[in-house]
């Protein structure tokens, strides 16, 4: 591998890196609004926002992404291969990230809230103040874990012609005849992304041990 | 979209691929190979601006068929199946099926060898839809064909081939070419497997008008020579017996290609 | 709004108050008049109906029927029926303070911000404003120099201690304790009553339920006892732990041998 | 012809593909969990010695994207002399893959395990490995079925990964007969569906699992 | 081994047992006897070091210096000094029954099976048997109707009579009990008591922490108190309770009021 050969494989990194947060942001505050939303149980939202968790986390990435891609024109949207693979990407971790918010709110303690109640707090301060940082922490292990997974997923999207990292080490080896060796750096590169993430994540075990009473 | 919309648009988007040498491929972060050579030319040609796109073939036919893109400036191989929705521009190089085998394989050097070997080709490719006719050859002969395994790209096919998993593989005729040509001294070309097969580009059967102006273009190459020598330039060849006309249906295809039963 | 002249005026007054969980009428038809400066002890045995009704008061369980006024003002329904918004509701729950069984202090914020949290974001009072309030209180409960601890590091007695100056914070009219001290260990329970004693002494409007006897009879200006969600007896400390009316208190009192008070 | 009657004449090939991703997936998780258990017994060990570096194996194959850890196996390992059958190793990566996650999820469980009953366990005179196959084990595994059933959904997912291994499964067949007739949609929809289907089948059995554990109480452990 | 004939042989005996938690020491030169049939109760105030105590007894807590023999046989080491094998170490745990103060039945068997469990996998009886001698221990501590429920629907007392039975089943050289009734509802401690009381008069050897003084007179054969790690008094239940010989125990039994024997 030459000079630019790293420097594709730099740019690949960097655009996994981005995409995947930007998907990222998006999935963990949907998900939250999903799991809201779920909580209040209206009839047929309720049901629908079911079916949706249960298609999306079960279709496979690549398929979600070409299936988007191709069929935006259909609906009169002029979708940015860019957008397509972000929305691709968020629609799936939403999926998961919605059932985990809603179990943080399931083992929510009842009696904390009635105590920000009892102080004259509103719901939706107490929601804010009280409830979110504390599921912010118990939900984060879960969070994080498929935050690692969107990333580890997120080669699929190189269908639509984004060139992330996995889709570099193609077009490296179509010229080289060698897949291994950018596989090999690309592995790296992956594992320390998501290294990051899993520091992250014992920060926040640390912080957990606090709620734990 | 036909030429009447691109010409009052301004602009013709094509899709162009990414891992495909000679044809299409990235080096040093920039598109390169014959088709990007050729997209310069019609950048000349054309009184309309030329945008590219570059997909992974995976998708790459599905979009353009689907509006996408306006057509695609790859090395599509010409088969029945694409023939359904798009039509071809003439051929600019043979697409005729060879054998790769490894260098010190000194068991392979006539179709006979091939039989009851395991063989790797792309996945749902036009060179894996063509096999029956190997097949046909071999059983011709007494012999049959052996354990086929399909990849998702060339790449790992040839290292597979270099390992000693598979003990031959199929690609068409330019890309044997580039590869034998870049490593000597680990793979060597072996027999065809196939009648005459067509490399050129597919614009959709909506477009006729398109198809008419892109003959017209590749005819411009040919006059002013610049085909020949970008294909030789990339193919290492010309290729000066191909059809001259457009492709637009299966019966035609199949008695340029002498595939009729 | 039904407001008298604020001296004479209730801190907490309950007209035909009844609940019922699914089928079971956990309180009945329950009358009661706390006024400003007085100590209610509600005391009964288990499934009675005692955290039900302090519930009630601030609306955290919604009664079928009847109503509660604090400081004169109704909380959760308006006098004309209107359901009260939740806005709105907040207020006057703000008007009482409660202190649980469990602490429910919150274990993410450390004993200063325990205590500001509420008149910051509720009251929308300064920062420094509601921190020189909650030193105050936490010097009153004797936990100043805990003030930068989390809850998971602090006693039982002392969860308790910070549960109470939150509550204080809001600067109640009304101070509700459900059963204070038995989630402590023995040893714990004294310097938690003892800060109840104070503020008694303070002047605070107090309604507790306890299993406390002694503590009841040593504090209370008024003792209720609540038998199947009726009240069955309620007199001054004196008449009620000396000559009880009723042999259902009687039996129970001998239960809870009760010593003389301290 | 319409798109889906090619899809209707390619159906053995869907079939066939179904068939083998289910094969693949019931071996691989079957692996999975008994490499998870497996790692747990040994973590429950207190040697340093052995925990730290099955901590860091752990660490690892999470960090790992799947695609690469079966690429490594089977392009990588020829290399170094060791040629695997692409459907073993593919099942093989699977397993060891998303065996160190089961790993992990028990690990996550176990340090909140109630002490009391190792205690009471150890004074009733159970040895180590009876304790952990008898009183640990079946309880930490109906505590932690709801991260069970996400781990299978991703497994399941990961399967579709070995297309790049020249596994035949669901999603070569789809990328396949795609490829051939570019008909994505049609074909994925298809795919999605089959996929759909296993991932509810395997909700159901784990929502039916869940009531078996409420019964037994395991909810208010 | 130091084996005497067995009818004398002294069921636990302990000498100079001494354990430390980092710095603090926990238990000093502790020499305990308990005779075959013996009831010993200890008691002592929090943080005596009773729990660590019995807890050295089964080497569920590891000694750091002293011996400890149950029914003759030494747990945790060989005489020689060597340490023993975890497999052999079980064999003689199992001698010995214990029953904590938070119950810690397996959540994951029903009734009949937390009490069969280790008889069948650490004993190795057939399951005929082991269920069995299981019914006739159920039956004993009253709970045969529960056999198939399961622990998180029984109540705090139900649960630690099944505890018992479960420690019976090893047909245990002695019995252990930490605490039994302390995380017991007031209205649940008696039934315990009462099945604890009928095993002293069948005859089992027990060493029991308890702080209910009447039950301890009732029972006892020999109260041991236990005061930052030594043993400061022992005598017989009367004696002890009646007249003790140092302040620190007339001090402790004052504020535990010891009413005289039920
Ligand atoms: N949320 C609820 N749903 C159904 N029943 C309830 C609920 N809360 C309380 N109850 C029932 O209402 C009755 C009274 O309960 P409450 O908690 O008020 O009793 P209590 O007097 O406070 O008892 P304790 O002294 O045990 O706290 C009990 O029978 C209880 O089971
Ligand atoms: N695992 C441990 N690590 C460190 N210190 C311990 C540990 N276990 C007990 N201790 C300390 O040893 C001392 C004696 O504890 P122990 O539990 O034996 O007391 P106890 O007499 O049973 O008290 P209680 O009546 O509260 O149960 C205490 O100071 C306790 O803090
Ligand atoms: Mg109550
Ligand atoms: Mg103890």
């Amino acid at each position: 591998m030459n000079a630019s050969a790293w420097h594709m494989l730099l740019e690949g990194a960097w655009t996994t890196l981005w995409i995947s947060a930007v998907s990222i942001a998006i999935g963990v505050m949907a998900g939250l609004v999903i799991a809201l939303i779920r909580l209040a149980r209206i009839p047929i939202v309720d049901q629908l926002l079911v079916l949706y968790i249960s298609v999306a986390r079960a279709t496979p990435l690549v398929t979600l992404a070409l299936f988007i891609f191709l069929s935006a024109p259909d609906l009169g949207l002029d979708l940015n291969r860019s957008v397509a693979g972000i929305l691709a990407l968020s629609l799936n971790t939403t999926a998961f990230n919605a059932e985990i918010w809603r179990s943080a709110f399931r083992n929510f303690s009842r009696e904390q809230s009635e105590a920000a109640m009892a102080t004259g707090m509103t719901p939706w301060i107490t929601f804010r103040r009280i409830m979110l940082p504390q599921m912010v922490i118990t939900s984060l292990p879960g969070l994080v874990n498929e935050m690692s997974f969107l990333i580890k997923g997120s080669p699929a999207i190189a269908v639509i012609g984004i060139v992330d990292l996995t889709r570099v080490t193609n077009r490296i080896s179509a010229v080289t005849y060698e897949p291994l060796p950018p596989i090999l750096v690309a592995g790296a590169l992956y594992m320390a992304i998501i290294g990051c993430l899993v520091w992250l994540q014992r920060l926040a075990e640390r912080r957990a041990n606090r709620l734990a009473t | 979209a036909d030429l009447e919309e691109i010409q009052e648009r301004g602009y013709m988007e094509v899709a162009t691929e990414d891992n495909y040498a000679p044809f299409n491929f990235i080096e040093g972060g920039d598109a390169k190979g014959f088709n990007a050579d050729v997209l310069e030319e019609l950048r000349d040609y054309a009184d309309f601006e030329i945008r590219q796109e570059i997909l992974p073939w995976t998708g790459l036919l599905a979009a353009v068929s689907n509006d996408q893109y306006d057509m695609a400036l790859t090395g599509a191989s010409v088969s029945d199946e694409r023939l359904r929705v798009f039509n071809y521009t003439p051929p600019y190089a043979s697409a005729q099926h060879f054998a790769i085998k490894r260098a010190d394989d000194d068991s392979i050097s006539d179709v006979d060898d091939l039989s009851d070997k395991t063989v790797g080709v792309q996945a749902g490719s036009v060179l894996l839809s063509r096999l029956p006719e190997l097949e046909t050859m071999l059983e011709d002969d007494g012999g049959e064909l052996g354990e086929v395994v399909q990849y998702e790209s060339y790449p790992e096919a040839f290292a597979d081939l270099a390992n000693g998993r598979l003990d031959y593989v199929i690609d068409s005729a330019v890309p044997v070419n580039t590869l034998v040509a870049s490593k000597p001294d680990v793979f060597a070309k072996g027999p065809a497997v196939s009648g005459a097969g067509y490399v050129s580009w597919p614009v959709p059967k909506d477009s006729p008008e398109l198809l008419e102006y892109m003959t017209g273009f590749l005819e411009h190459l040919k006059e002013n020579g610049r085909l020949a020598e970008l294909q030789e330039k990339w193919f290492g060849e010309s290729f000066p017996n191909l059809p001259e006309k457009p492709l637009k249906s299966v019966e035609q295809f199949h008695e340029l290609a002498g595939l009729d039963d | 709004m039904s407001e008298a002249n604020t001296s004479e005026m209730a801190a907490v007054s309950i007209r035909h108050l009844s609940k019922s969980f699914d089928d079971v009428e956990v309180l009945r038809d329950v009358e009661l008049e706390v006024k400003t400066g007085e100590v209610v002890t509600i005391i009964g045995s288990s499934g009675s109906g005692k955290s039900t009704l302090l519930r009630c008061i601030n609306w955290l369980e919604k009664p079928d029927r009847g109503s509660i006024h604090i400081a004169g003002q109704r909380i959760g329904i308006h006098e004309d029926g209107r359901p009260m918004p939740v806005r709105e509701l907040a207020k006057v729950r703000a008007k009482t303070g409660m202190v649980f069984q469990g602490f429910n202090l919150w274990p993410h914020l450390n004993v200063l911000h325990n205590v500001t949290e509420a008149p910051i974001h509720v009251q929308g009072a300064s920062k420094r404003e509601a921190e020189e309030r909650a030193m105050a209180l936490l010097e009153k409960v004797g936990m100043v120099d805990k003030r930068d601890s989390y809850p998971n590091t602090l006693s039982g007695g002392q969860k308790q201690r910070v549960a109470i100056a939150r509550a204080l914070a809001m600067q109640p009219e009304v101070m509700l304790f459900d059963e204070p001290t038995s989630a402590l260990d023995p040893e714990l329970v004294g310097e938690v009553l003892a800060v109840i004693k104070d503020l008694s002494a303070e002047g605070y409007t107090m309604v507790m339920v306890t299993h406390e006897m002694a503590f009841a009879r040593a504090v209370s200006d008024q003792v209720v006892f609540l038998e199947k969600g009726l009240i069955i007896e309620r007199a001054d400390p004196e008449t009620f732990f000396t000559t009880p009316k009723t042999d259902r208190v009687r039996k129970f009192l001998e239960n809870h041998d009760t010593p003389s008070p301290a | 012809m319409s798109n889906w009657e090619i899809l209707w004449d390619e159906r053995a090939q869907f079939w066939s593909g179904f068939l083998s991703t289910l094969e693949i997936f019931g071996l691989s998780i079957v692996g999975a969990f008994v490499i998870g258990c497996g790692l747990l017994y040994l973590l429950e060990g207190s040697r340093k010695r052995l925990t730290i570096p099955l901590r860091i194996f752990i660490d690892a194959m999470r960090m790992l994207p799947f695609l690469i850890l079966a690429y490594l196996l089977y392009y990588g390992l020829p290399s170094v002399g060791i040629r695997l059958d692409a459907w073993w190793s593919g099942v093989g990566a699977l397993a060891v893959y998303h065996g160190a996650y089961f790993a992990e999820i028990f690990r996550g469980n176990r340090l909140t395990f109630p002490p009391g009953q190792i205690e009471a366990a150890k004074a009733h005179g159970f040895t180590k490995g009876k304790m952990f196959f008898r009183l640990l084990l079946p309880q930490i595994i109906m505590q932690t079925r709801p991260l069970l059933g996400n781990q299978l959904i991703y497994a399941l997912k990961d399967t579709a990964f070995l297309v790049i291994i020249t596994v035949s499964e669901l999603t070569a067949a789809a990328n396949s007969l795609s490829s051939t007739y570019f008909i994505p949609t049609e074909a994925f929809i298809v795919v999605i569906g089959f996929y759909w289907a296993i991932s509810v089948t395997m909700e159901i059995i784990i929502k039916q699992c869940g009531r078996f554990s409420a019964k037994r109480g395991f909810d208010n452990v």
